[in-house]
Formats: C-alpha cells, sequence, structure tokens
C-alpha cells in the first residue's frame, strides 16, 4: 500500500520530467527521449498498480511487458523519420523547421 | 526562457490537480478474485494461454515497424515536378 | 463465423504482401501485388456486410480460463461491426484508388502493407472489450499512419508532418495508457464489463474526482487522434501532407477511430446517467467546429482546406456525443432524445466518412493532373475533368448539408435532440451556435464547388484530361453511395439503430450485458 | 523493512539520471545517462517484485533503444550539441 503510493507518485516525476523534456527542449532528439522517459513512467506506473507483496500482478506484469515492446517500436519509427528530417535540414534545431509550431 | 517558465508553471498546474483528484485510498477497492497463489514468475504460460492476442498483435506490429523502416530507408528515384506546396505565413 | 477472421485476413496479407511483391516483380506483371491488397479488403467488407446482414450479433471470441479477470475478449456487435465496415469499405476504395495514383512510387510493397495493418489495426480497436487490447491495436493503427503519412520521404513537408503526427500522437496514447493503469489500479480488471459493474456498483467507495481525471485523461488522449481543438495541430499538417489516398483514410477512418474509444468507453464504463461529462464534450464540440470553420476560411490550399473541415465535422460528432451524454444525465427517461442525438452522431459518421474520402480522392485526381494544391490554380479544372468533378460536387453538396442529400439528415437529427428541452439554456445557446456554424460551413462547401466547377479554366490548365479508370471508379462509387444514402435514408437508419440501441443498452441494463 | 530503503535509493537515482539525461547539452553523454537511467529503472523493476519486466527493460531500452540513439548519432555525424 505504502509502496504503491510511493511508486505511483515516482512514475508521475517521471512523467512530468518527460513533459518538461519535450515542451522546453529544442533538439528533436531530446523530443524523442522525452517520449521514453514518459514512457518508463507510464510502465513504472502500471506496474505499482498492480503491486502486491513482494510480486506484481500478471495482468500488470504483461501490459509493461507489451507496453516496453510498443515503446521501442515507437522510438525506432521516430528515428527514421528523424534521419529523413535531418536529410532534409541538416539540423535538429526545432526553431529551423518551418511548420513544426505546436 | 519566457517558455520554460510557462512550461514550468504548467507542469505545476498538473501536479496541484494530480494531488487534488488523487488520494492514495483509490487503490484496491475491490479486486475481482484476485488471488496470492497465483504468480506470473511460477506460471508463465499465462501470457501464452490468456493474453495471447496481445502478443500476436505485439508480434505483428514489430513486423508493421519492420516495414516501416524499410519504407523510410528505401531508395529514391531522382524526383520530377511535384505537386506545388502553399505555404501561409504566420498560422499553425 | 469466427471473429477473429478479418483480422486474420488483413494481417496475414500485409505479412504476405513483401512475398506477393516478389512474386510479381519475378514474372513482371506489379499488378498482382494491389489486386492481393484489393483481395483482403473485399473479403473483409464482404465478411462484415454478411455479419450486420445476418443479424448474429453480438458475436464473441472469449478466452475465459482460471484466472478469468486477466483473459482477452473478443466482441463484436452492432456497433463495431459498424465501424469496422465503413472501415474496410473505405480501405476497399483507396486500395483501388491507388492503383493508379501511386503507380509512379516507389516502395509499394511496403504501402500495401501499411495500408492493410492500418486498416486491420482500427478493425481490432474496434472488436477489443478489453482496454488494454485495445490499446495494442490502437497503436498497431497508430504506427502504420506515422509511416503512411511520411510516406513521400523525399519532401520536407511530409517528414515533417509525419514527426509532428508522431510526437503529438504518441503523447495522447500515452496519457490514454496512463489513465487506463489508473483504471486498472482501481478495478483490477480492464474488462469493459466487469470495469463497468465495478465503478457503478462502488461508486461511492471509490473517490470522484479520481474517476473525472481519468475521464479527462481518456478524452484528451484519444482525442488528439479524434483531432478535437486543443490537440488538433498536427492534422491540418499531416493531411495535405500525405499521398491523396492516405488523406482520405486518416480523414475519413483514422480520426473516427478515436471518436469510436471515446464513444464506447464514455457509454461501456462511465455512464452518462451517473457522471457528468455532456456539457464539457458540448463545449469541445462547438469550440472545435467554430475554431475550424473560422480556419477553413483562411486557406488558399485545397487540401488544408479539407483538413480543416474534417476538425469542424469530427466537432459535429463529438458535439452529438456530448448532446447525448448531457440529455441521458439530466432527462434520464427522454430515451427519444439520447437515442436521436446518437442516431445523427452515428449517421454524420457515415457521412463524413465517405464524403471526405471522396473529396480527398477527388481532390486526389486534379492535384495529380494540375500538379498544384493552390485553389486559385485549380479554378475551372472540373470543366476539364467532368466525372471527377461531378463526383466530387455530390460530395461537397452532400457535406454542404444542402436539404435531400443525407448529410442534412444527420445535422438535423442532432438539432432536433437539442430542442427537445426548450428551457434548457446550454442546449439552446449551443444549438445557435451550431446553425451558426452549418451555415457557415454550407457557404465555403458551395464556394469552392463553384471555383471548382463553374468558373471558365486558366490557360495553365488547357492540356488537363480526365485520370485513369482505376481513380475515377472510386470516386464515382463513392458519389453513388452519397446519393444511395440519399435515396434509401430509411433503411441506412434502420441499419443505424442497431449500434445506437447497443449504446443505449449500457445505460439500462449494466448487469445484462457481460454475456459471456 | 531495510528493503525500503533500497526502494528510495534507486528510485532517487532514477529520477536524479533522467534530469541529467534532460538537462546535458552535449548529446552523446545524454544518450548514456539515458542508458544508465534504465539501468536504474530495471534495478526498480526488480525490487518490485517483476523480473521478467527488468530483464524486457534491460535488454530493450538500455540495450535496444540506446543503440538506436547512438546509431542515429552516428548517421547524423556534425553537431554533437544541441543548437
Amino acid at each position: 500500500m505504502f509502496l504503491q503510493v510511493f511508486y505511483a507518485n515516482v512514475a508521475l516525476v517521471m512523467i512530468l520530467i518527460g513533459f518538461y523534456c519535450i515542451a522546453s527542449k529544442r533538439n528533436l532528439l531530446k523530443i524523442v527521449i522525452g517520449i521514453e522517459i514518459i514512457t518508463i513512467g507510464v510502465n513504472l506506473n502500471i506496474l505499482a498498480m498492480g503491486l502486491m507483496e513482494n510480486s506484481v500482478e500478471p495482468l500488470a506484469q504483461e501490459m509493461a511487458i507489451v507496453s516496453i515492446a510498443i515503446g521501442a517500436a515507437v522510438a525506432a519509427v521516430s528515428l527514421s523519420i528523424l534521419i529523413n528530417v535531418y536529410r532534409h535540414y541538416k539540423t535538429l534545431d526545432t526553431r529551423k523547421l518551418r511548420r513544426l509550431r505546436w | 526562457m519566457k517558455a520554460e517558465e510557462v512550461v514550468a508553471g504548467i507542469l505545476l498546474a498538473l501536479l496541484l490537480i494530480y494531488v487534488v483528484a488523487i488520494n492514495p485510498d483509490i487503490f484496491r477497492i475491490s479486486r475481482v478474485g484476485y488471488s496470492i497463489e497465483f504468480k506470473f514468475e511460477e506460471k508463465t504460460y499465462f501470457i501464452w494461454t490468456n493474453r495471447w492476442v496481445d502478443v500476436a498483435i505485439q508480434a505483428f506490429m514489430l513486423f508493421a515497424t519492420a516495414t516501416a523502416l524499410s519504407a523510410l530507408f528505401r531508395e529514391e528515384k531522382v524526383e520530377e515536378a511535384e505537386e506545388e506546396v502553399v505555404v501561409e505565413g504566420g498560422e499553425g | 463465423m469466427n471473429p477473429m477472421l478479418p483480422l486474420l485476413t488483413l494481417l496475414g496479407g500485409s505479412v504476405a504482401t513483401p512475398l506477393v511483391g516478389m512474386f510479381s516483380r519475378k514474372i513482371r506483371f506489379e499488378k498482382i501485388r494491389d489486386a492481393w491488397a484489393i483481395l483482403a479488403f473485399l473479403v473483409t467488407t464482404c465478411y462484415f456486410s454478411y455479419l450486420i446482414y445476418s443479424g448474429k450479433l453480438p458475436l464473441y471470441y472469449a478466452v475465459k480460463l482460471e484466472p478469468s479477470w486477466a483473459s482477452i475478449e473478443i466482441r463484436i456487435d452492432s456497433f463495431s461491426a459498424y465501424m469496422s465496415l465503413i472501415f474496410s469499405f473505405l480501405g476497399l476504395m483507396v486500395s483501388i484508388y491507388s492503383v493508379g495514383y501511386m503507380s509512379g512510387e516507389t516502395g509499394l510493397d511496403e504501402y500495401y502493407a501499411l495500408l492493410l495493418t492500418l486498416v486491420a489495426g482500427m478493425i481490432g480497436v474496434t472488436m477489443a472489450n478489453d482496454l488494454f487490447t485495445l490499446y495494442v491495436f490502437w497503436e498497431l493503427m497508430c504506427i502504420s499512419s506515422y509511416t503512411l503519412v511520411s510516406f513521400r520521404k523525399h519532401r520536407w513537408e511530409a517528414v515533417e508532418a509525419g514527426f509532428k503526427y508522431l510526437v503529438m500522437s504518441t503523447i495522447g496514447s500515452l496519457i490514454a495508457l496512463y489513465s487506463i493503469s489508473l483504471l486498472y489500479g482501481i478495478a483490477g480488471t480492464l474488462n469493459f464489463s466487469e470495469l463497468s459493474q465495478i465503478i457503478s456498483s462502488g461508486a461511492e467507495s471509490i473517490s470522484t474526482s479520481t474517476l473525472y481525471f481519468i475521464i479527462a485523461m481518456i478524452i484528451a488522449g484519444f482525442g488528439v487522434t479524434a483531432a478535437i481543438v486543443p490537440f488538433h495541430t498536427w492534422l491540418p499538417d499531416a493531411h495535405p501532407a500525405a499521398p491523396s489516398s492516405i488523406s482520405a483514410m486518416l480523414s475519413g477512418v483514422v480520426i473516427k477511430t478515436g471518436a469510436y474509444v471515446i464513444f464506447r468507453s464514455l457509454y461501456a464504463v462511465f455512464f452518462p446517467t451517473e457522471f457528468l461529462y455532456g456539457h464539457i464534450l458540448i463545449l469541445f464540440g462547438l469550440l472545435t467546429m467554430s475554431v475550424a470553420n473560422i480556419m477553413v476560411i483562411l486557406q488558399k490550399d485545397i487540401k488544408r482546406f479539407l483538413a480543416y473541415s474534417s476538425i469542424a465535422n469530427m466537432g459535429y460528432i463529438i458535439l452529438g456525443l456530448g448532446v447525448s451524454t448531457y440529455i441521458a444525465h439530466f432527462y434520464p427517461s427522454d430515451i427519444a432524445a439520447v437515442s436521436l442525438a446518437l442516431l445523427g452522431s452515428l449517421f454524420h459518421v457515415l457521412n463524413h466518412a465517405v464524403g471526405k474520402g471522396l473529396l480527398f480522392l477527388g481532390a486526389g485526381c486534379f492535384i495529380k493532373q494540375a500538379k498544384t494544391r493552390n485553389i486559385a490554380k485549380l479554378e475551372g479544372i472540373g470543366r476539364k475533368m467532368p466525372v471527377s468533378a461531378v463526383s466530387f460536387s455530390v460530395g461537397l453538396l452532400n457535406l454542404a448539408g444542402v436539404p435531400p442529400m443525407s448529410g442534412f439528415w444527420s445535422k438535423f437529427f442532432i438539432i432536433i435532440a437539442m430542442l427537445s428541452h426548450p428551457k434548457d439554456t446550454l442546449l439552446h445557446t449551443s444549438t445557435i451556435v451550431f446553425v451558426v456554424n452549418i451555415l457557415v460551413a454550407a457557404g465555403y462547401y458551395l464556394w469552392l464547388l463553384q471555383r471548382i466547377t463553374l468558373r471558365k479554366p486558366g490557360e495553365q490548365l488547357s492540356k488537363i484530361r480526365e485520370v485513369s479508370p482505376s481513380m475515377v471508379i472510386p470516386v464515382a462509387i463513392l458519389a453513388c453511395i452519397c446519393i444511395l444514402l440519399t435515396l434509401f435514408i430509411a433503411p441506412v437508419l434502420d441499419l443505424i439503430s442497431g449500434p445506437v440501441e447497443a449504446l443505449i443498452g449500457y445505460l439500462h441494463k449494466p448487469e445484462a450485458i457481460g454475456g459471456v | 523493512m531495510d528493503m525500503v530503503i533500497f526502494h528510495y535509493l534507486f528510485s532517487v537515482l532514477t529520477i536524479i539520471f533522467a534530469l541529467i539525461t534532460v538537462e546535458l547539452k552535449d548529446l552523446l553523454k545524454s544518450i548514456l545517462a539515458f542508458a544508465v537511467m534504465n539501468i536504474f529503472v530495471s534495478v526498480v523493476f526488480y525490487l518490485m517484485g517483476a523480473p521478467y519486466v527488468a530483464v524486457f527493460q534491460l535488454s530493450v531500452y538500455a540495450g535496444g533503444v540506446t543503440v538506436l540513439l547512438l546509431a542515429f548519432m552516428h548517421v547524423r555525424g556534425g553537431e554533437k550539441s544541441e543548437g
């Protein structure tokens, strides 16, 4: 119970660090790293929600494993798009891109 | 620097919302028939019998990722005259 | 019939596409690969048509092994079958269109494989009865669509829009996954029927603010793909940058998948009779359509024009959902108005999928021949390309809501539902905003119609001819379907009453929906 | 009860390395900090009682994703720090 709340808070801190990274950094690679940090935080939250005495519920473990694989797939696709972005602009600075303002 | 301060403010607001919204008592209100004897480490076939659709779709997703990478790194022939793009300044 | 059949067809077809492509290059007849993709979509479309026609719904594929709360469940009810039919049918049209449209491009093996996985992901989202399985299918769909948006990677626009779409949509999915994990922490299961039982029975012991937080995160997370206004900024970049066939897919069905998940999770888990979020959804819908309709008028690029109008139409759909949940919360006895709002909303899903698919494919025909997306330079092109232009005009008239067309009726149903409680101030004022938006939208659609088809073509368009048959045929078929929807509106409404009843059924007998 | 100290320690280390990953200007060092963070995350998963997830985290993130990021740096060449 106590560890659950503790890890839920750690997961939230990780997610907020990821959001901060995406929102404030000017480098596209940092944005990808921020997405990965958010993914780690969400996985941590999934496991925290299923935390029992000395073990984690099976469903939570299965969800975390599949979620890790999904995160790796997203990282691979985003990096390959990023290589194509780099070929066009020769830079990773978000301010140099024409429409990438959100 | 201005933008980062705004971001920090938003994050603090989110944290406040979280603290107000989530109190620690939410956990484990009502578990449906969870038995403490059922441990994943001892019964790893669980993932193949009960949740095989997730794993199968994840495998197809890795296939889709591989396809995506080969599409994004394919050899491109010399580009011809493409459709013209209209860029409006200052919006979006 | 096995409910896994359409998924197996599409995913198996997707895996086999590179092999078929290799074979077709060996015998120097590359159309075999295109025919392969068309065949897979055709089988899926026939499957869902048969399923709806036979009426043997809902259909289960349930693994109920030892810990039954952790088993997956695949469930096709009439709502899923209806959405899946739209998805696979538009996939069929787009794959026929791609034979002519994509013929000059490289990497077509990957293109068809990703198109098949895209539709498989969407159909899986509609069929999953477990929130985590739904999330896995959702990511399958998302990964395919990121790549398809940046498929023409030699252009700066495509890769940039693809990256923007990837970042926003991934963050949305992760927010949704976070809320799913909180739900798991509350209930210990993710099966829709068990979740709804736990949440409605233990509602007083669960902190209500947490549940509202989860509802907000589900709407925000899946609303990124559904292009609700604060999260819509990826859409006007991604739709023009993608190939026109993929724009039709994205605008016609991918954003509808986001709307589907919001519909399903709100009605199946968080009953609108117990939770109050209808007014928020109404405000989001009004904001979405107002902002988008203002932005449409400023556009000079035809695909950006259509993209912003897609956002406006998503606003109508979200508004219909919001009205139905609002009425269900405050006037729970008025089932007629709730189902009328849902009927209008779901009918608009069909109308917009067919109509906007038609418009993007038609715009693709014009762009392919004229090599420009500037509306000013496309003026009068309709006179040179009669078949495409007539079909395009039918789509425009349909979405403009000119009275006999079906696009009029779907909005009309929502308005009737909103007017059913004349003393309610929120419904009353939002009706006015909605009607103003519809009139503005009709104005700019008719303005586009006038510029494309009625003006005299300029000098630079003098050598334009009609496009190849494989591009004209799907456009013409979609136009015929727009007209058929208008002519046979009664059977179509009968068809949509199935999904409406499925959603309404969640409200009134929550203990009977498990059905295992 | 002394196990709780390990939970605290590795959680704090994870957060510290996440902050280092975000704040470092040099992208190469930032990626290495990311790998170290993943190792600590997998230790946390192990302490929570999910050894399989820990193994997956270690092999997929600390191995695969880090190698992907480093390969991206190699393909890119040129500027090493964020502008």
